[in-house]
This record gives C-alpha cells, structure tokens and sequence, in this order.
C-alpha cells in the first residue's frame, strides 16, 4: 500500500472523488494552479481542469457562499479555508445558510459541500495560525464538524465528508500535516511514513461520521481527544504508564456518545484533551455530556486539558500548547496518582 | 511637533475641525416631498448597447434611468422590445394579483391570523417583469419583497398562504416566519431571514451551471439597504471574476425600513454604479415601468446565455407602504412621498399602455379585479380552514427534529422523545 | 423612583451614558431618526445631535469595524445589531479584532465599545429573530458577555459596559423589554410596572460585571441561568414549591464562579438553564465548571434544560421554548422528587 | 416545458452550454511576461482636477495611471508638486533604509532566528512616500507591508527587531509573528493577520476624528487580493455615506501569494474603479514613481482636511519578491515578469531623479547605502543580543496571562498559577 502523510491523503481522497463523481470540485484560496499553500490541492487542477479546481479571490465568505449556490445547484464543492483563523468572514454563510437550508426549506434545498481548513498550533503562527475554532461549529445546528488525527484517517474521513449530504466542517491539524506529534517541541519531527496509519489505500474508501476510535483500549481513565492531541494524549499515558483508553472522536459532530459512555461507565474517570481556548470549548460539551450520561460511575472530577483562556501567543507557543505534561498531571490527578 | 521627514509647518497647513456628512432624506413627516435629485432620463432617451458592448462602452447606463413608456403608456425608444401583448397581459394580471394577494394577506395579519406580513405594494413590475422575460427554470435568488414570482410561476395560491398562516398546508411545516418561502418546483431558492446572503449563492448557482455545461442562468434581488452587505461584495466579485452567468438585480425602493436610500450611499452614487467598479455592466431602470424592467431583464439574461457574464440592473421604484405588518413610516417620512412618486404605479402604467393600445379596456380590467379578489378570497377561506397561527392546526410538532440533518442524529431523536412528540 | 420597562431602562443607561461622558456615540440600523426598531434609542439623536446618534448602512460587519475603529480614537461607541441573529456578519471583526486588539498590540490598542443586540425568542420571530448566539462569544477570549433580566439590571449592567474598556457584547432578551415572562405563553402579558425592578433611577448608577444576582435564596437546588430564563425558572420554582437558589448570572463573562460554587456546595444540585440550543451552549461550560469545582459536593447530575438542538421553529415556538414544564421536570429529577 | 407564463418556444431561444471564464496570468513559469494588459499613461499626461472636483467628474483618473517622473527622471506634467528636495531625500534614505532591513531580517529568518517574514522589495515608495505627504500624527492602518511607514516615522529599529525576534526588546511581548508590529506613538496602528479589517477600522477612526472636531485624518492600506474581503465593502460604503476623512489604498502588487491580481477581478477592472461604483474620487498612481505616490497622497489628504472626503488610491507595483519567506514564487510565475517590469525600481527612478537635479551623486548614494547598512547590521547584533526566537529571551512566559482584559479575570489569573508562571 502507498505511504502517504496527511498532506498526501487529503490530496488523494479529493482526486478520488473527484475521479468518482464529476459532481466534485475543489476551490479556495491559492488552492488552484498552485496547489494550496499547503499543497493539499497539488495537481488537481492539472488533473481534472481548471472547471474542477480553481482560484478564488480572496473572499471567505463568497467562497462559501458559492459553494452553498453550487451545492443547491447539485455539485459537491470542497473548498479550501486557508487556516481556520481565516473562516470567520464565513460566519454568517455558515451559521445562517449552509447550516439551516435544509430545515428552513423543509428538505428542499441543501448545501452538500466541504469546508475543510487547517487548524491548531505547533508552527509558530502565532494567534493567527494557530487557532481550533471547532467548538463554534459545533454550537451551529445543521453543521458537521470532523477532525483526523492520521492519514488513514484524514482520507476516509474526508471522503465521507465530501459524499454526505449535510455541510461538513473538515479542520486538518496542520501540526499532522507531515508527521505525528508527541507534544515534545523539543524533539525532532518523526514522519508519516514509519507509521502504520501512512499506509493508506490509492482508491476510494470511507469512514462513517459519527464513530470513534479507541486508539488504546484501557481499563484505568478515558482519555477523549482528536486531531493533534491523539498523539499528545497517547505519549502522556505512554510516560505516565497509566492504563488509559484514548478515544479518537474523529467527528465532534456528530458524537460517538455510545463509545465514550460505555468506556467512562467502565473507567469511571475521565479527561478531555483540547487545543482550543478552554471557556466554552467542546471540552465542556463533552464534560457536560459525561457527567449526565456517566454521573454515578464517575469516580472522579472530569478533568479539562486545553488552551489557556488567551490568544495563542508567537513566542510562548510551547508554554500555551496543551503538551504530554499537562496531560499527564491530569491523568495523575484524574486516578488519583 | 512631528517628530520625523514630514513638513514642519504644521500649524500653518493644519486644516481646521473636521466634520462628517450625515445623510437625511429630502422629506420626513409633515415635509413637503422633493425629487430634485432623482436623475431620471426621458422616457426612450436612453440608448441600447448591442448585448457584446464591453462594459466599459456602457458606463453611462448606470447614471441613466431606462424607461419605456411616456407618461400616455405609449412605448418608446430603443428598448421598447415589441414585447407580445399576450406576456403583457399576464404581466398585468400577476401584477394584480400581487397586490390582491398582498392586501388580504396584510389583514389577514391584522386579523391576528398569522404574525407578520410584508407587501410589495408599487414594487410588482419587478417580480412579475422579470418572471415573465427570463426562461421558466431559470433559478431565482429572491429577497422577501418578490413574491410576484411565485404567483407567475404559479406556485399554489393555496400553498402559499399555507405558509403564511404556518397550517397544515405549509410545505415548510411552520418552520419559517411567513414570506419565507422555498419553492424547488418553481425554481426559486428558499428564503432567508439574513439579507444579502442570497447574493453570492445566486453566484455559486449560476457558476455550478455553467461549469456543468448547463443553459440555465440564475437571477436574484437585493434591496437598496441590502447592497451594503459583504454578500453584495462577494456576489459582485465572482461575477466579475468568473463571467458567472446572473443577473443581480437591485431594488431601490428608497427605503430599509427608516433609513433612507443615502444611509446605504444612494446619494453618491447610483446603485447601478456599484456595477461599474467591478467592470460589470449596469443598467438603471424605471422598476415601476414594466416594458422596461421586462427588456432590460432580456437583455441581462442574453448576455448571460452567450456567456457574456453578468449584469447589474438597478430597479428604480418605490416602496409605497409600511416595511412590514411591524412598521409604521408615517414616524419617519412624509406621507406624500409615495403618493407622489413621479414614476407612478406600475400596474396603473401598464394598464394604461394597454388601453391606449386598444387591446385592453376598463371594464375587463374591473372584470379581471374581481375575478382576481374572488379568487384569492376564495382560496384564503380555504386556507384558513387548514388553521392559522396559534391555532394549533400545523404540521406534526415531532417534525421540528428533522431535516436539521438529513438524517436525525441522536440528539434530535433523544429530544423528540423527551419533548413527548 | 421613576418606572421604566426594559427598553426604556436601556434608552436612559444611554442617555445617561451620552450626558455623562462626551466620547459615547450610538449608531446603527434605524437607531437615529427613528430611534431603532425596538425603540431603545428614541429621542437620542434629538437630544444629543446627529453627531452623537445616527443611522448606518446595513453592515454589521461595517458596524462593528467603525465602531473598532472609533473605540481606538478614544470614543466609546455604543452599536446596536438589530438582532442578535444578524451578528455573525460581523463575527470576525469581533473575534479577530476587537477581541484581539489589546492582546495583540500589548495594551497599545483596545475597543471599549458595546455592541447591543435583542436576543431569544417568544415573539413568534423564527429561527432568524429568535437566536441565542450567547455561547459563541464565551468562547472568544477577549469579549465580555452581559445578559440582564430586569429594568434595573438593564440600565446599570449597560452603563458599566459602556464604562468598561474591553468590549462587551451586551444581549437583550427582548421577550422582556416591555415585560417579565414566565414562559406560560397562553397567560397574558404582564407589564413591567408592577414588578420592583422596574423602578429605575433616572441617574447614573452602575452593576459590576462579573457578579451575579441570587434571585431567590434557598437550599435545595441551585438554578443557573440569565435573560428570560431568570423568569422562567422562577416560574418553576415556584410552581413545584422546591426550595432552589435561583442564581441570575448577569454576566457570563466574566463569570461569578465563586457564587455559583459556593451555592452549589451548599445544595449539592444544579439545574442549568438557557434557551440556547443546548450542544455546546453555555450551559455545558458551566456544567463542566461545576463538576470541577464542586464535584464531591455533588449528589445528583447537574441538569440541563435549553433549546432543542434544532432552529427555532416559527408555529412551534411553544414547543421549543424551555418553558416552566421543562425546567420543572429539571428540578424534580434534580432534588430525586 | 415551460409551466408558466414565459415565452414557449424554449428549445429555439435556448442557449447552448454556458462556460465560465477562469482568469489566468499572462505569463507562467518558463513564459514570456506580457504587459500588454497593464493600462500605462504617459508620464506628466494625466490631469490633476482641483480638489474640490465632484467625483463624478475624474471618473477617467480610475481608468488613467498617474506618473510624474519620465524616462530620464524628469519631472513631468501637472501631478510634479515641487516637492522640496529635503522631502525627497529622506524618501530616498528611508527607502533604502527599507530595502536594506527587509534584506536583514529575510536573513535572520533564514538564518532560523525567527519564524517568518515577509519584505515589500519594489514597494516601497508606497508606504515611504505616503509617511512624507501624510502628518506625522494622522493615523495610519497598514497591512503588512508597509514597513516604510515606521522606518519614516521613526520607529526605533532595535524595537522593529526586537519584534522580529519575539526577544526581551519587543514590546509586543512575543505575542505577534513577526512584521505584525504596533507603534501608538508613531500613529500607526496594530497589524493584524487577518486581512483587510483594518480598512473599515481606518473609516471609524477618521470618523471618529471629524465627530470629535479633531484635526487628524486616517489612512489605510490593504493588497489587490485583500479588496475581495467584505471589509474593503464596508470601508468604502461608511467613507462615501459620511464623507470619512481617510485615504484608503490599494497597493497592487499585481499578485496574492500565487494569485495574480485577475483571480481579485482586476482584468475586468482597475482596482481604483471600485471606488467609482460609491462615489468615491479614485485616483491610480505608479506606485514605484516616489513623485506621483507624494503628489496623490497630498492631493487626497488635502481633500479629507477639507472635508471633502475620503478617496481610493489604487498605487500600481510589483511584488519583486516571494510572498513572505513560506513562498516560493518561481512556482506559479515567470521569474521574468518582476526582472522586466515595465515601471522600474522605486529606489533606482528617486535616485535617477535627485543625481538629474544635481542634488544628489552615485558617490553620496553609496556612502548612504554603507551607512544605513551598518547601521542596520549594527543595530541587528545588538538586537540579536537580546535574543532570536527559540532561545527562550523573552519577556517572562507570565505576560501571556495579560491583556486579555484590562484586568486578568479569575481564568487568566488561574490558570497562570497552574502553568506555574
Ligand atoms: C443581516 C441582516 N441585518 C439586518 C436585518 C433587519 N432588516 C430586515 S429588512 C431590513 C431593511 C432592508 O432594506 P432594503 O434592503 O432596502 O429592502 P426593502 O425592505 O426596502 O425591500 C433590515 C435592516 C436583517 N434581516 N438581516
Ligand atoms: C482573512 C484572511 N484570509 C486569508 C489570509 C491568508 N493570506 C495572507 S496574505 C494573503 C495574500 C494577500 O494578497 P494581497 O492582498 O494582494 O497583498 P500582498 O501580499 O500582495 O501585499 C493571503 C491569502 C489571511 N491572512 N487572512
Ligand atoms: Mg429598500
Ligand atoms: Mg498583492
């Protein structure tokens, strides 16, 4: 099987839809001739022409409101947001349009599209590269909210992104993008490639929104993360040896709440990993959840590991990133070690 | 004291206090009304550019005002298109029967029978115009004042006053304020609340068209006060970019709600003109002359169809009654203003040009009135026996959890149970 | 003493505001002449001149950016959005700029503005007259989030927020501007008159943000909640006779965490309630904060009673609302009635 | 078939498939650059109207491209001001002050002694000439390259490094990626990352500045791409409604990371024609002509002062270099394009000018050139001694903690003491 990072395996999935479907089309953002300043779009307007995959000005918000026109139309738009920072001139199209088409027209209309974006820290982009907007969407009725934490994943997710009928918010962590990451900044980068989820199919296959994955089956604390903190949050259980279950959400919305009720019921304790700005980030979606779902097998406060409830600063990156450390005290704290 | 390279006499060159401009409307209430500063043209002055006149050819178009008929109803100048008297007859009806359908839904309000209700009362030119003059299943981008094209895509009558009253008959199963249509089988887009943002989607529409190899263009409608959102922006910019095949069509009607059309810059420039800075082609029309709206909508949509790109089309009209069943305008601009409106009634207009051709009469327009108030009576009873608002006779409430997604997922369908539907 | 319903008590806070202090300015959609579709800025332009009060396109983004703009010359700009739906046009101004400023610019640079906006439900307006976007600006480090439930607390919270140099998003439940709601829809409404909050001075006085309100002492539960729901849940306290501490949040953010903890302690029970739908609304980061705070406290799972996750429904208005009923279910599972 | 009242012989009307346009640049890597497209007026050839022309009366300045200096660096045409050599000589110095830091800090970059950066090589008359027309204490609102603005205004330099570094020297605390500088004292205003909101910001302050009485006029930056954003609209709307005492700038540098200015609609139309479509007085200037970027300054500052209002300068460039040290251009573009780009070198035509005038030599030019390059270098090393980024020189990590609020609330303050700060 090919090797590919998570740069790789999104190109690939939108070149198999794309392949698949003529009802797919990609633009965005520098996305086009160049390929996206992340490369995620390489050769796709070479491959499919420059109707498939094109530039667009420089104008979030009309680059989702065409494609909710194009999704009403019957295409399938993945457009690209050039980081994630960037989406909020989109607000009003997604919350009150892409979002609510469907509802406000009884099923008449719909917008089948893709927005993907990458997100989060760990590049030294200071607070405007580096922000995990998700909560927000997940706030947003009629929105979808999916987030990979491995190639293998990132393509299968995408792909049943781009086939589902409702508007998907699909935030790639841009720290994955060619390696994983422990959380240790000061370690060298590993790559994809000597990890087995590089090993990801050439065609098309799909992994169903709504299901989790338990990374590391454990039997002391759940651990519930996605995206970059699946890798931080298996070397903090890794360096603190504790026997947790680390459960991958991979779609936020909507929530696997049967995998992560049966394992708390099981663990009886439980800590939420984010990226994002602790106040009402989806951490307290899920410790909310958690305790009216888990209250009388919860042997222990749910703990929180996020951002701190600041902007994520340049220079202070590592001191803001809620790294294997901070996890680990809160496994600690959290089976009382 | 500047402190680095630049002139150092700075008290000498300093400009005294400044002071910012504050638009105010020409008449508020109790004020004689004034239209010094309409920029009209002369009914048939204004020319017609070949549909592959560059934009740049046209700029003057913008600053101009299309008109038709002459104050007789006798059609003239260049864009008077020998429209059939057939699509000007059923432009005439639709009109009437907007306004028919217009009043006794606004009483219906007043009744209590539903909770809000905005008319288009003077405005019906544009809807039913532009109906008629683009192909069927052109997709229509509408804001909440065109509901002349519902009516002329015959869209149930009965259906539509199901949404009003949010009974049993609303396709939308109560979930939107009444006005908000959706309508597939029309093709016209659903409704939103949020103004403006039906602009670039018409965009995204029209460019999925063509990017399909499909013949169909689309169309939409924006207000005056509208035109000052980001979505106009966008919707201007990737029509321009990509040549998108639309007609973006703007309706001055002079007001958003209090605020006059020089609170959204209708006193500095045109609306059409907007059009221009993107080197899109514009055309300012007389909305309340129906010949006019119907050739310029032409116009714009052959352009579209030979991949021309798309067009700006500022509707000139004027809102002749309350914003909505919520407003009251006698607080905010003087009452003659509308009476007054130099460009008149657009159904009166048409009638007239009809009549001067001979091939309409008082008496069958008054046959055609009652017909039409029958009609619409007729239905609204029936209507009314599937319930009004507050009644209690609507959709199933359980519907409230779906189409949220396509398919509930667990929190709709935990809560539907919990709420006990 | 004189009595002000909800919108006049708003109107004076401005008005006081706009006497007191040369730099506060008003504008917005339909504010000035007309003195704004719900008439909080009546007679405003009239007093104080067109230069102080007045009419602005229909921009909320355009809005909120001048006002930005306004707040770093040294003015203190008061907007108004017309509805808090119609916010999301100007969501990146808010979170990317006036949320940011200071942070970014180390204190150079900072936006003490208001922005205003009705929100919630109950007058039949739809899902985009009807939201409580509340929970999304809690999640935006850098804004502060006001929310009264009476003539009184309108006016002083306003004049603090107008006073305070960081920018507020100031939400007006304006099911309660011409009176209080219990939520029983088919009762008539009530007018402010006869209700103490509604005695107003006509002065300046102002409400600390940050400190809550207990509308109701009492030992058996603690109820959260701010707006219309303030009314609601005293509704449902009254009508099931349980003893709960009604806690009034005023504020959102800041947070009166030390109210809320000490209360929850004290009943063991908590019954959050908002009309927000419920994932990712506010309720849950107070959930998740008590649970942290007051976890060995806790004998029950902490409620939440909130909108459906759904839009709100024009004709099912009733349906959607979190009325008494709801909150009372809430509370009797609460207490283990 | 048509269901309604339009026309019903679809079929023979129909159009055939529609196609959309998608603009692309007229030379890729390995092409022949072609500037055949660029709309050049003579130098001295275009009208300078009084200030207190009607928009609409200089509509033709959008579509003209204002030059002072000819070939040989003479002065030419009603845009030469007489701009007094001193003025001219502090442009050239602190242009090349300009070119010279952005070379440095490109450097250090490089180097791995910080994260990022990004020059304005070619652009930099732009913001030099614009700081020298302007009053030091009108209020600037730049985008990110407009570095010139703080060199001219005097800006410390080791404090312009130490914000490169995110050291112990930077006021901003490390908290800002590089070139995202704030300079209260200078008037110039904290950069952003996300583009184009301080366009309607710059609106709000000059507002803000004629409600106050005050005497201070606002300008404002932003890129060709950058026009796009819904905050471009906002801006010019508020400005022509209130007549808003600012200057708001286009610069375009013909590309957007690799979207050439066509992906922004400018083949359709220059960019000072967006200001047409509002009312605006558009003026469009060779933004590499030191002489016609002073000259359009001034003669748009004069206006505000004069409470004429706000104007759109489109300023015509060349980004001769990558986007920011994350770009590689020779990817999307012809590495000849910027090599033969018909309007020089901002640096090379002042100097051209001054040694034409006999006020200046190669000789002072070069011993200029020395010592700002060690004045640069010099200043570097003892920036550099207070740290590059990584080092963990900074100010201490307990600062990330403020500035949130005025106040830190409770999370702030504990979540500080969880970090252990
Ligand atoms: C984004 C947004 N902002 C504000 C409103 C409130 N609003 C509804 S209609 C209206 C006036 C619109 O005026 P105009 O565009 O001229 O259209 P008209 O009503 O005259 O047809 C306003 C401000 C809204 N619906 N959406
Ligand atoms: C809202 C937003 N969208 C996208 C970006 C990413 N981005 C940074 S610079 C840039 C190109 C800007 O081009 P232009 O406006 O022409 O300015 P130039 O770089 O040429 O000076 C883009 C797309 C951003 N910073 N902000
Ligand atoms: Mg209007
Ligand atoms: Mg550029």
């Amino acid at each position: 099987m090919p090797k590919m990072n998570m740069v790789q395996a999104i190109n690939s999935a939108m070149a198999t839809m794309m392949e698949k479907d003529p009802k797919v089309v990609v633009f965005g953002e520098d996305v086009g001739y160049f390929g996206g300043v992340f490369r995620a779009t390489e050769h796709l307007q070479a491959k499919f022409g420059v109707n498939r995959c094109f530039d667009a000005p420089i104008t979030e918000g009309g680059i989702v409101a065409a494609a909710i026109g194009m999704g009403a139309y019957g295409l399938r738009p993945v457009v690209e947001v050039q980081f994630a920072d960037y989406i909020y001139p989109a607000m009003d199209q997604l919350v009150s349009e892409a979002a609510r088409l469907r509802y406000r027209s009884a099923g008449e209309y719909y917008a089948p599209m893709v927005v993907r974006s990458p997100y989060g820290g760990g590049i030294y982009g200071g607070q405007t590269h580096s922000q995990s907007p998700e909560s927000l969407f997940t706030h947003v009725v009629g929105l979808k909210t999916v987030i990979p934490s491995t190639p293998y994943d990132a393509k299968g997710l995408l792909i049943a992104s781009i086939e589902d009928d409702d508007p998907v918010i699909f935030l790639e962590p841009k720290r994955l993008y060619t390696g994983p990451f422990s959380g240790h900044s000061d370690e060298g980068v590993k790559a994809w490639a000597s990890f087995p989820a590089s090993e990801v199919p050439e065609g098309y296959y799909s992994i169903p929104l709504g299901k989790a994955a338990i990374v590391r089956p454990g039997q002391a604390v759940t651990v519930i993360c996605y995206g970059t903190m699946v890798h931080v949050s298996m070397a903090a259980v890794q360096e603190t040896g504790i026997d947790a279950e680390v459960i991958d959400l991979r779609s936020l919305v909507p929530l696997d709440i049967d995998t992560i009720v049966e394992s708390v019921r099981k663990t009886g304790r439980c800590v939420v990993v984010h990226e994002a700005t602790r106040t009402s980030g989806y951490g307290a979606e899920l410790s909310a959840l958690i305790q009216e779902h888990c209250f009388y097998h919860l042997e222990a406060p749910i703990e929180r590991v996020t951002g701190y409830d600041t902007p994520y600063p340049h220079a202070f990156e590592w001191q803001y990133f809620p790294g294997p450390k901070r996890v680990a005290e809160a496994l600690r704290r959290a089976v009382g070690a | 004291m500047p402190k680095s390279g630049a002139k150092t006499d700075t008290a000498a060159r300093r400009n005294s206090a400044l002071q910012l401009k504050f638009p105010s409307p020409p008449a508020r209430p109790g004020e004689e009304p004034d239209y010094s500063k309409l920029m009209m043209s002369a009914p048939g002055e204004v020319r017609r550019p070949a549909i592959d006149t560059k934009p740049d050819d046209m700029r003057d178009l913008a600053y101009a005002l299309i008109r038709v008929m002459d104050d007789d109803g006798k059609p003239v100048g260049p864009w008077n298109t020998d429209i059939p008297v057939e699509i000007l007859k059923k432009g005439l009806r639709n009109m009437v029967l907007t306004r028919v359908y217009d009043d006794r839904m606004y009483r219906a309000q007043r009744q209590g029978k539903t909770s809000f209700y905005i008319k288009c009362t003077g405005e019906e030119a544009i809807s039913v115009a532009a109906a008629l003059a683009l192909e069927p299943d052109d997709m229509c981008f509408p804001a909440y004042r065109q509901q002349g094209l519902y009516l002329t895509r015959e869209y149930p009558l009965l259906t539509m006053m199901g949404q009003i009253y949010s009974n049993t008959l609303d396709p939308l199963k109560g979930r939107q304020m009444p006005i908000m249509y959706s309508a597939r089988e029309q093709s016209i887009f659903t409704i939103s609340g949020n103004l403006t943002t039906q602009y670039p989607q018409a965009v995204g529409w029209a460019m999925a068209s063509a990017m399909s190899g499909d013949t169909r263009i689309a169309a939409t409608w924006v207000g005056d006060g509208s035109t000052a959102e980001g979505d106009f922006h966008y919707a201007l910019t990737l029509a321009a970019v990509y040549h998108a095949p639309v007609i973006l069509n703007i309706v001055n009607n002079q007001w958003a709600i209090s605020s006059f059309h020089g609170i959204a810059g209708g006193e500095e420039a045109p609306f059409a003109a907007r059009g221009i800075g993107y080197g899109l082609p514009a055309l300012r029309v007389d909305g309340n002359d129906f010949l006019a709206v119907y050739a310029a909508t032409q116009w714009a949509a052959e352009r579209a169809r030979a991949n021309l790109g798309a067009t700006v089309i500022e509707l000139f009209t004027y809102r002749a009654e309350g914003h909505s069943t919520s407003d009251d305008p006698s607080r905010y601009r003087s009452t003659e203003e509308g009476k007054k409106w130099p460009l008149g009634d657009p159904i009166d207009r048409l009638l007239k040009h009809l009549i001067k051709r001979g091939v309409w009469s008082e008496k069958e327009h008054a046959a055609m009135e009652e017909e039409l108030i029958n009609l619409v009576k007729g239905t609204q009873k029936e209507a009314e026996a599937a319930g009004t608002l507050g009644q209690g006779k609507t959709a199933s409430p359980k519907t409230m959890f779906e189409d949220v997604f396509k398919e509930p997922d667990w929190r709709q369908r935990r809560q539907r149970q919990e709420a006990g539907f």
